[in-house]
């Protein structure tokens, strides 16, 4: 067991697999010499080789290509995309194909690979560094698409993506690398020291695709939510003073319904919360869910808490960023009507 | 600077339409023999050259010529002939069938028969295809039973791809042939990442890719020649130049311009530019371009220069965008003509022959569509399990899925 | 007036427009000479010229990029993606440029680009010409996104997209531009000659943008839908011996939600239906919107009904498409539990 | 087939990395003047040299020779000068401001600085500029004050983006300058859609865009270039070579195999390569394209070898991943100094003029900045009105906008 921060643990996640695994390679935009503009990817390089840990020419698209015809001569390709606000040149090559080959070659043919992307704002990055797209990713069939909240998880659900025989679009989000971020940007930095969730193994482990953690027992109302607002759900639900259950997905789709309508049918109330826009977001899919799953249990509307339908403002970003104060607001309106 | 008159917008447009005479008197076509063959390790900074002609090898008088002769024995010829005519009585006997109902769409390769039955015969078996929809000569060539690419045309309940595919969206796992996307291109990038795997192994397989002259445009035709240019990557990369992508000529994709062959020389690569009706000049280009590749000289890019003879598909009409009779004017000729009277000029064939072998094909297709329409076709028999339609989208069912089947009740 | 198929009344829309304005241009895969693999631009290459309707390469991302540079110099150009299957090389340049464009310079500048793409399945098109992607367009801030269901709402709409000075994508049903489809294969094909939506003014007129429309009135249950499962919602509506209410979208984005949640707090029940794959649909957003407003007028759940979360399999059409069997059962469900 | 050994993978890497000397001994660099001018309508299929050349105007020895020599008067030159001096004083400023908290980020083009300024003043106003952000000289040239420069990479309440777009994403309607997108290389096929609406409205005003050598593996180039060549568009296609992208070297974009500017003759254009230190030779090929472009003759591509001289932003370390002194080994110098040189060379400068201009410079930056702090910076001050985050999505703003900004409370 070790201390580690997120990108440490996903450092470490490539490379127990790159040890494991012949057939694991890992490239990207500035991923090989540099170790990556987060450094998820440092030193791996000089350890494995240039061969297994190599830099590419700036075409996304061309990136999944490659490690699409990579994972069908039986090699199982890490890739990262450098922002997530980048992956739309990709968006053919993930959706059109790896996300179709096993289905059209009548399963003669796969794409076993895993797409990493850091995500979401926070970090002053405006417009084009901040974006959360994971929405557009959980309405296609055949992606799995995962998002971690800590270090813990990060590792874990990094090794089970590598080694799923399907495409895995996997976000990280980079407010979360250096530490937890509970919304409020005046206070401190945190770091992952001191969280239960920085102790990280050294060596190989797992966590499973499609299974959802509940981060915090309550009884009056269930959060449902992911990433970096996993933290900020926490802290609001903290100073809410009402017994706020809150699940952290982890893995948006294949979705775990059942982990997550449980708790609202005993809750009867529920918010769920994500940093992307809202019109359209995964927040729509998860309460369409819950309210075909819970209806009769409800007893107050399901309430979303999400970005505004805006692009992230470089000077707004804390106006836009959905901190504490409105997931508060929430848990009041659901509770109090 | 004087007022400008030059500068207007251009859109290019073919030299004849409907009603009018198909011209093609501005090809530029060199002689059969004419252009040098190269090293196969030559620097493709020399070779722009190439870009511009065209290699030829089988002249109009049906004798085998020049530095590119690839020096064929009569059998291997005969086989040749004998896969692109079985392509193309295979192609008009499925379009029928479209016709009468059988299936819903089918798309021939008339005209470009040699391009991928020569490329199968000039690599290894070993060697990983990565087709568009009009290279059904490669199955061929490779031996793939009729009956199965008739199975999966009819989507019946022998079809490899489950139903799930247009018919021609062939995937031959055993044979080495990629799934086809019915999106154009993608397979380009694919095939340059299969290539370089082959190369992190250490293996001796290079694979080969095929689009048409309209796909260059795509966004997948650039990566697959920066990413093979960048790591070297054992491919060959095929441009089917056949003048037309359903109602568009070769002009709107750039190749008023320059060749397609050139844009290889400008990622660094040799760009080779192949009379594509010329069976033995397309086997001999491939031969050199395989050579290279796994010698470490990495891709080539070949231009095969052709006319797309039949209609795009079965959904489009080409006597509403181009002249009825463009196709027999193409002044390179039919491939599966001009290898048969090759091989009758050197005493290796005849009419008679000739006609068996239409014969014999023409039974074996017939009997193999038999046998195929036994197990269904697409509008009545036997197709694949209905609860099927839910496999395949991971290697395991999730639970909404599971879900999802029992809800449509299969 | 004229009778005219959606095909016509979507041509008509072209040649007005491209009568009224020097500036509308059109191009796009097959759309000069040949007049479009549907036909939509018949004709308008001869009549107009080929510098105003013209052919493209094969690059739908170059031609959604030609667009907006044009747009910025003064044009309006409708462009035709050739199947709504094959949009996603365009993606980028939809979704980072064109919809954010306003946004990012201050209002500088803009896409004012019209977008058509058919859409849908039913025509025995396969995985690859069936698609209905409007779900991963209505989560993006800065587009409209427009579906219509006939021709006289197709062309109204057409102009008006035209018209916009923001980027429209515009889906065409390609299931009903011969006729009316109710979503029963074994009828003989409709046309639309005998509906009245098939009657259209032959010169200039506007349908406005976010405007949904009460198709069928009821007091049961209200079934919320667009483009084909207009009609099919309203064969099962008429099987099902409710009173149901039906309302045709026609926008997407900006969601008409005061008139859908007018009708649904007074009927008290709810179905969405859509024919794109269920979860992420825009089924979901619809669905959340309506329980957001409606929640306390609520007598049983909203159901959604879609297509499966499958790519569309070319020989099980008729099992994906969510056929009146499909409406009516939730039909049954939701007004008997 | 002999056993494969030559077939292994190939990941191109630079020739020296930290801790080592800079070699740029193997780069083949032609005298100045040693490039013949060709006529601008040439045909491109003659150009392939101009692509594999480098064009130089002015030697070592400060002189300009040749026939590329663009003869420019000295008040021009001392602009192009000044302009230069101005760009690098304001990035260093505006860095500085960066380091100390002032603004979140921002890009300087130290080294670059030929390229934006002297193309700039080779073009008309009218022309349309579609920019990277690597050439802010392009602003500077065209006259833009300071002020609104620097408003808007502190987000003030004076920035005319709003707050919304990070630093140095520029956008400036009234002088024909495109907004920057932070995405790479989308405004590539944008200018030429630009130049084609100029083209169809019978305009003589031509595009001008800028996308570094690391982007030209961006499908965007690709269809850049192939839509300027179809529709013949009046476009100057530049990609800025500065030999890295964030930390990858040129090889890294298939710099090893071929010239950049060879990839503009594969699309049959003319790919016209410059030494971008020059700024002379930077202005006569901009000229020549433009006059080309206005003469009907289409497209131009120009590669602009040069060299990124600092970092790639204010967010990375470019001694983590190349020789520290790297850029000043860079055997093209330095343009500032280049183009200083030369007037001195022939009486047109002096050693105090030039002490002179960079104090008047500086003073002018130092007058701007702090007056463009007084309308606030990201972290103080006045900032655009939170409200206006909610505008611009639509012309108009639709109605659930106004709610979200009502619930915000704004
Ligand atoms: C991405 C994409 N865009 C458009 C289409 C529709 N389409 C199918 S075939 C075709 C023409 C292709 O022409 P070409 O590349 O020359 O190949 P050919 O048919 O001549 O073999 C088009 C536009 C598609 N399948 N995929
Ligand atoms: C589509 C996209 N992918 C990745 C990035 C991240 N990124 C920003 S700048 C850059 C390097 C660009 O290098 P080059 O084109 O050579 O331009 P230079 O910075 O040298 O001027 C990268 C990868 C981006 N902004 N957009
Ligand atoms: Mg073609
Ligand atoms: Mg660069």
């Amino acid at each position: 067991m070790a201390k580690m921060n997120m990108i440490q643990a996903i450092n470490s996640a490539h490379d127990v697999m790159l040890e494991k695994d012949k057939s694991v390679v890992v490239f990207g935009e500035d991923v090989g010499y540099f170790g990556g503009v987060f450094n998820a990817t440092e030193g791996l390089q000089e350890k494995h080789g240039i061969q297994r840990v190599f830099d590419t020419p700036i075409a996304e698209g061309g990136i999944i290509a490659l490690a699409i015809g990579m994972g069908v001569n039986d090699l199982r390709p890490v890739t990262e995309i450098q922002f997530s606000d980048y992956i739309y040149p990709a968006f053919d090559q993930i959706v059109s194909e790896a996300s179709r080959l096993r289905y059209r070659s009548g399963g003669e043919y796969w794409a076993p690979i895993t797409i990493r992307t850091p995500c979401g704002g926070g970090i002053r990055g405006g417009q084009t560094h901040s974006q959360s797209p994971e929405g557009i990713f959980t309405h296609v069939s055949g992606i799995k698409t995962i998002m971690a909240s800590n270090p813990y998880d990060a590792k874990g659900l990094l090794i089970s993506a590598i080694e799923d025989d399907d495409p895995v679009v996997f976000f990280e989000p980079k407010r979360l690398y250096n530490g937890p971020f509970y919304g409020d940007p005046k206070q401190p930095p945190q770091s992952w020291e001191k969280h239960a969730k920085g102790e990280v193994p050294d060596g190989y482990y797992t966590i499973p695709i499609g299974k959802a953690e509940t981060v915090r027992v309550g009884s009056d109302l269930t959060i449902v939510t992911y990433g970096t607002m996993v933290h900020v759900s926490l802290a609001a639900a903290e100073m809410s003073g009402y017994d706020v259950e809150v699940i952290d997905l982890r893995t948006l789709t294949p979705l775990d319904i059942d982990h997550i309508a449980s708790s609202v049918c005993r809750t009867g109330r529920c918010i769920v919360v994500h940093e992307a826009t809202k019109t359209g977001g995964f927040g729509a899919e998860i309460l369409s869910q819950i309210q075909e799953e819970c209806f009769w249990k409800l007893e107050a509307p399901i309430e979303r808490v999400a970005g505004w339908d805006i692009p992230y403002p470089h000077a707004f970003e804390w106006e836009y960023f959905p901190g504490q104060g409105r997931v508060l607001d929430a848990i009041k309106n659901v509770m109090e009507g | 600077m004087a007022p400008n008159n030059g500068n207007k917008l251009n859109v290019p447009a073919p030299r004849n339409r409907p009603g009018e005479a198909p011209e093609f008197h501005n090809l530029d076509i060199p002689d059969a023999g004419a252009v040098a063959r190269p090293d196969v390790m030559m620097d493709p900074k020399e070779m722009f050259g190439y870009a511009n002609s065209l290699i030829r090898v089988l002249k109009m008088n049906n004798k085998a010529v020049g530095e590119w002769d690839p020096g064929l024995c009569a059998d291997d010829m005969r086989k040749g002939l004998y896969d692109m005519m079985t392509t193309r009585i295979y192609d008009d006997r499925m379009q029928n069938m479209q016709r009468v109902g059988k299936m819903s769409f089918y798309m021939k390769c008339r005209g470009e028969e040699a391009v991928s039955v020569a490329q199968a015969m000039a690599l290894d078996d070993k060697d990983m295809l990565f087709p568009s929809y009009r290279q059904q000569g490669l199955l061929i060539s490779r031996g793939r039973d009729l009956l199965d690419m008739m199975n999966h045309c009819l989507s019946n309940s022998k079809d490899n791809c489950k139903g799930r595919q247009l018919p021609v969206m062939y995937s031959w796992r055993e044979g080495n042939f990629f799934s086809i996307s019915g999106n154009l291109g993608t397979q380009f990038c694919q095939a340059v990442g299969w290539a370089v795997a082959s190369a992190y192994k250490g293996e001796d397989a290079l694979a080969a890719t095929w689009i048409g002259e309209g796909t260059t445009a795509t966004s997948d035709f650039h990566h697959g020649m920066t990413f093979a240019a960048v790591y070297n990557a054992p491919v060959i990369l095929n441009v089917v130049n056949n003048q037309w992508a359903i109602s568009s000529f070769q002009g709107i994709a750039g190749g008023e311009k320059s060749t397609f062959a050139a844009r290889g020389v400008g990622y660094g690569m040799p760009g080779l530019r192949v009379d594509g009706n010329d069976f033995l000049a397309v086997y001999a280009v491939t031969k050199w371009a395989a050579e290279r590749a796994r010698n470490g000289g990495g891709p080539t890019m070949i231009e095969h220069f052709t006319y797309r003879a039949d209609a795009h598909s079965t959904s489009d009409d080409p006597s509403k965008y181009r002249p009825e009779d463009e196709a027999e004017s193409w002044p390179l000729g039919d491939p599966i003509e001009r290898l048969k009277q090759h091989l009758i000029e050197i005493g290796e064939w005849s009419e008679e022959k000739h006609a068996e072998a239409i014969k014999e094909i023409t039974a074996l297709v017939t009997r193999k569509y038999k046998e195929a329409e036994s197990y269904g076709t697409l509008n009545s028999g036997e197709r694949p399990e209905v609860s099927s339609m839910f496999e395949d989208i991971f290697k395991e069912q999730p639970e909404h899925l599971r879900r999802q089947r029992q809800k449509l009740g299969v």
